[in-house]
């Protein structure tokens, strides 16, 4: 990289190590998720503070006007400790952006300006139960009221991320329910405290519960608060989520680090011997290796390639699809190796620490933000032509289409 | 025996699986998950109602003298309700031990018990990685157990174990009662709470030595066994999670179809049939080979392809339900861990290998 | 297995193995093809002498009067000897039988008996380069000639096993090209040496040519050579494909028995030990005695079905499917375990003698007779009942389908 | 040293494909199939006539001093086409082992004949499975190779020779003329005729010891540089049969639609893809770390999953194409044939597995 980031990166490291004490991992073992979230909170006004937030952002939306490689830079030092920072990742990911981008103003730096401090937090109201995969599939309404001019929200959205901590969210809705599917939705941004919205943490299978159901019941939402045109939502919505495309991304799939396995294999043993020498163990090590090693060269490619300006692919899809795979089968294969011990389940350690979490958490992260077979299809289709699927909804207005 | 069910086996097969239906719920279980060493009072009280403790204990020593594919049906239909106790597994474990290597004084003792369900039975091999450690850390002296066998399934409720033991003269296998002075069970937090696993901590315990010549082949022997039970209950898990997945498929739409219209989601599918397909053979031949030459080389390979099937099925099935798949409410999950705990207790993939290796090969290698 | 089948097979053992000597792989070693294809017939007639061909046919048809499993037990007996018996497999399997059903009388009695005798074979002549998998979209045309009454068939056929030594076929041949692709086709059997029949072999990438090229050009069939209606051709295809459903199997894939593999893991070294000691090599024996044990008692339960009278039902897909891919894996593993003496090739050694001979024909075995993906849809429809896949073609006059 | 190709690179990847295309074919690489010991002579030419013989070899020694990167792009380019002969990388092997080990004298003798291609050059480590025995069955006695070398890639036309043999005190790596009495190559039938493969076996053959203190590490080192190369051979094979995998896909019609329309196919190239892109970045990552510590690790990963890679596409697209995909007319088998001859010649999986986990394990395990 370049001498510039590198400076950057060093200067970074060196605050980010300041912080430790008081946000880091062990600062947050035990507290409860209320506690954990003002902590989360001091530690984005912290990064406010040193000019660690929205880095990437142009300055008149409040950012520091670097680039997406200093940013990434940050994430990077940052992603190693632990930190609070999941509470405002999507918030300051996508949906503040979307509105800065559509609706620039004073009322949306002031918005921006508290999201940044960790004050607020912005959802996106976009999946719903009918279709994960499909987003232009979306059954919430919105029916105009010609009185008052204001937008009447009825349906429920689902898989909504903090929803349950959010001050405001963008969403997407159905407005005419007699055009094709792709073109009857249109984009607002919506007050989450408003009359009529509820929202209802789901419990996942690993017990976390940061995604949530909301409902909208008759939620009125001014015309004044829509982004894009009426009709227009689904390239809104596509808009919004190419924007935060690189993210500091974890060769081992978000799970422990390969080097976790080593150690572990070189202290237990198989049949009298230290595990590390069955080829078993040695094949699942070299592969793995390879594999992650291959996912870091590729990162660094993709680097490389927007320092040099270039537009580089969606080879996001097949880090995602790698990855998180291959880490739900070591995981498996971790617990394998430790024997009966492998069934003891410590609820407080993270899925980079144990292997048990990291398993039951792998069917998550498998699902989340595009599942195996959702992107096979946009490796096929977007970098190798492939043909889209037949869709037998295309064209077919969507109130005839058959449930 | 034949590896075609016969009539009264199927029903026993489907007597088993409607009184499960009735008298199990994912809502009992996944209260369970969150105690520790607790277990479904409601389903063991069906197994002891049922006779189903006794299947594989003979008449004579207060069981109904069934044999394994009789059991092993069982299993399945527990397998596919991913039931709240393994007391049925681990006490045949224990029964077997004792039929095997008992004296009369301990056949009496503890078989009509076990037989009714009034005792719960366990097996304590293990020592972490070690499924049959060649020096086991527990030590047996002068008839008096020390040392600490970790993670024993069932261990948290059970009245006796069946041990395997440093002696003076190398290993031997120990029957111990395990509510006595001298012994504690530490249950502890696991991914599958109802699997009331625990730490059994010896302190001088009274124990009885087994006649077993060799102590760590009959381990072998008693672990084979229950990995018949076992694959058979990995079956009935995999199969339901496979079903499971296929019923999704005919309802959920996407894109304008049902999703089982997508190769993906439908050779996906296809191919966790075959793995289960496989599995199921394997366990049948397995049980109707009981008492032959074969039947150690078939309790190892149905234990590897039980153990694949319900692990891959039930990551399948739950990726095949999307979002859904992976909430709480959603009972995949009761699969999911199901699957591992099963595919742990009684030895991991590649202890089974080893041992169907050695026995190919003719040789241990 | 009952009594009456196991005295028929030791009666059947007692007789094949007396037969090694002049008919066995030894005898057949550095023979010309066509020096094989003779003792073949001798072979055939061999067998049909004793008795032992056509078992499950009919007696009135020529055959023995017995059962599927008593065909099974001989033929579980021949196989390992490795008989020149491939030259009439298909000849006996189907087209024989299918005439025998369709057209029975004093000559097709006389072609059967012939056919059974090994002096005249008969091929099939269904698959076209167009589609291997899709057989209902077949383009030879056969037009009604008003005058004579005859058909005359232009087109082209291949993968037409033994074509080349054919002395008739059976064809499905396009009549109708504005019905709807099943609905158009005829069924006919047809004289190999008829004018304007023109065979090709078709080498394939292992060297062996036993498939053809059969090219149509203003081939004359009487229409008394028709079998079923006009425009019922599909239908006598499907009833000619299930004839012969149930075949003596190999959970080997019809490679090398996995006592080789183990057999040579012993002699071998990796790291200076036993190749067999190695965990890797010891999960890939493990995996695969697993699987070929699961297949084999699936085929016994198969027997057991139909010798209590029970339909079973398609298994067969599972058994390819299986058994074919996951030889190819072991296949390379174990050229890979021989380190560089695996690059050594004798064409001379068959596919379940040669580890590299075994991988060589693999992509075959993968493709003949249902490739993977179909024999999926198989189980994923027929099984399962998951739903059929889109299928544009559907309900189209076949000559408005776009190519 | 960078990771993303510059302009001359890309240039010298263009123009290698440009040239390989136009003169080489699918006919005459089957010619080449049915005859034993023999390659394509016009291929060979490209090569000296290109200077590709030369870019690994300093300019003093009479090559052109270009690095891994600019070969590795060349590799490719041959890979994509399967060309019929081996001695560039065997060649580059052979040279490497004499600049790292050998003396003034054997430099000026061999390299800028290795250099201009006039001289085509074998490694010779292996003795059957084991790539790098530690007590090689050659020997060398008093300067004099006595024993054989079997399958030797490249060696039925090789002018010199690097083996690894027992010397007097352990393991040495040797320089041997192979046009000389006391050497004879046996070529045979292999299933990749065109790779030249020969048992070498010398009867008091002249050799000169070269000056590798640990020649153990020494052969690993020079397997190591070859093994990058012949990654990027890899790559360019496996990227090549995903592509035609694709072709083929969109344009093959069945029941109505292109058979890339089908998530079977479809999914089935994706993967593939992914499993090229993945063996692509370690080829290169490890082709830019030559000379860093961690070159070594890196060249393992890279021969690793240019191994699955070649090996999986391969496979995958002769399944793609049906029927015709396994037709001799087809050329697939090329390819098919190509991907096991280069993932056997430089040491199969399981070596290159070892190798890595040593490394990574910080000991020899």
């Amino acid at each position: 990289m370049s001498p510039e980031i590198e400076a950057y990166r060093d200067t970074a490291r060196t605050w980010v190590e300041s912080q430790i004490a008081e946000f880091g991992r062990d600062a947050r073992k035990g507290l409860s998720e209320a506690d954990d979230l003002a902590l989360g909170r001091r530690w984005q006004a912290a990064k406010q503070a040193a000019g660690y937030s929205a880095i990437s952002w142009p300055k008149d939306h409040g950012g520091q006007g670097l680039t997406l490689l200093h940013r990434l830079a940050f994430e990077q030092e940052e992603i190693k400790h632990g930190f609070p920072n999941d509470y405002f990742g999507v918030s300051l990911g996508m949906p503040v952006p979307i509105v800065l981008r559509h609706q620039p103003g004073d009322w949306t730096r002031a918005r921006a300006e508290a999201a940044l401090r960790g004050d607020e937090i912005w959802c996106q109201l976009f999946s719903e139960p009918s279709g994960g995969s499909d987003l232009a599939g979306l059954r919430t309404s919105a029916k105009l009221d010609e009185a008052s001019g204001d937008w009447i929200v009825n349906g429920q959205k689902l898989w909504t991320t903090w929803a349950q901590y959010s001050d405001y969210g963008v969403i997407v809705v159905r407005t005419d329910p007699s055009a094709q599917k792709h073109k009857g939705l249109t984009y607002f941004w919506v007050d989450m405290k408003a009359p009529g919205v509820t929202v209802r943490p789901v419990r996942l299978a690993e017990g976390r519960s940061e995604v949530n159901e909301v409902f909208f019941d008759d939620v009125r939402i001014p015309d004044s608060q829509r982004l894009g045109a009426v009709g227009g939502g689904f390239g809104v919505a596509m808009e919004t989520l190419t924007i935060e495309r690189y993210q500091a991304t974890d060769p081992a799939g978000f799970g422990p680090p390969l080097q976790l396995f080593i150690d572990e294999t070189k202290a237990t043993q198989i049949k009298g011997k230290p595990a590390i020498e069955d080829g078993r163990v040695r094949e699942r090590i070299a592969r793995t290796y390879a594999m992650q090693s291959a996912m870091a060269a590729i990162y660094q490619r993709t680097l490389l390639s927007l320092a040099a300006g270039l537009q580089p692919g969606p080879e996001g899809a097949v880090h995602k699809l790698v990855s998180v795979r291959a880490r739900q089968k070591l995981s498996e294969y971790a617990m394998d190796l430790q024997g009966v011990n492998g069934l003891r389940y410590d609820e407080e350690l993270s899925r980079k620490e144990s292997w048990a979490k990291s398993w039951m958490t792998a069917p998550t992260g498998r699902i989340a933000g595009g599942a195996d077979e959702m992107l096979l299809n946009t490796i096929a289709e977007k970098i190798l032509g492939l043909p889209q699927d037949h869709r037998p909804d295309k064209g077919v207005p969507f109130n005839q289409i058959p449930r | 025996m034949t590896i075609l069910y016969d009539e009264q086996q199927q029903a026993i097969a489907d007597e088993a699986g409607r009184i499960l239906a009735a008298r199990t719920s994912g809502e009992r279980l996944k209260q369970l998950l969150e105690t520790t060493g607790a277990h479904d009072e409601a389903f063991w009280e069906t197994c002891k109602e049922q006779g189903w403790t006794g299947i594989g204990i003979p008449e004579e020593d207060g069981g109904i003298g069934l044999g394994l594919i009789e059991l092993g049906l069982v299993a399945e239909a527990i397998g596919a309700v991913a039931a709240g106790a393994p007391f049925l597994g681990t006490g045949f474990g224990a029964a077997q031990a004792i039929l095997a290597h008992g004296d009369a004084e301990t056949r009496a003792a503890w078989l009509p018990k076990l037989a009714s369900g009034e005792a719960i039975g366990a097996i304590a091999f293990a020592e972490g990685a070690d499924m049959i450690p060649a020096a086991p850390a527990l030590r047996l002296t002068n008839g008096r157990l020390s040392g600490v066998k970790p993670a024993v399934a069932g261990g948290a409720s059970a009245d006796v174990a069946i041990v395997l033991a440093s002696g003076e003269h190398g290993p031997v296998l120990a029957l111990v009662a395990l509510k006595q002075d001298g012994v504690s069970a530490q249950a502890f937090e696991t991914f599958d709470n109802s699997r009331c696993t625990a730490d059994l901590t010896f302190d001088g315990a009274d124990a009885v030595t087994l006649g077993a010549a060799d102590a760590a082949q009959a381990a072998l022997d008693i672990l084979s066994l229950q990995a018949v039970v076992t694959a058979h209950e990995q079956v009935g898990g995999a199969s339901k999670m496979m079903n499971t997945a296929r019923d999704y498929a005919l309802t959920r739409q996407a894109f304008g179809q049902v999703i089982g219209g997508f190769q993906s989601v439908k050779h996906r599918i296809a191919e966790d049939y075959v793995l289960v397909e496989l599995a199921r053979a394997n366990a049948l031949q397995a049980a109707a080979s009981q008492g032959t030459e074969a039947f150690a080389r078939n309790a190892a390979a149905a234990r590897l392809s039980a153990t694949e099937a319900y692990d891959t099925v039930s990551r399948d099935s739950t990726q095949v339900h999307g979002g859904i798949g992976v909430t709480w409410e959603s009972d995949l999950h009761l699969h999911q861990r199901r699957a591992r705990s099963l595919a742990i207790e009684q030895g991991p993939t590649p202890f089974w290998e080893d041992i169907l290796v050695d026995l190919l090969a003719g040789e241990p290698a």
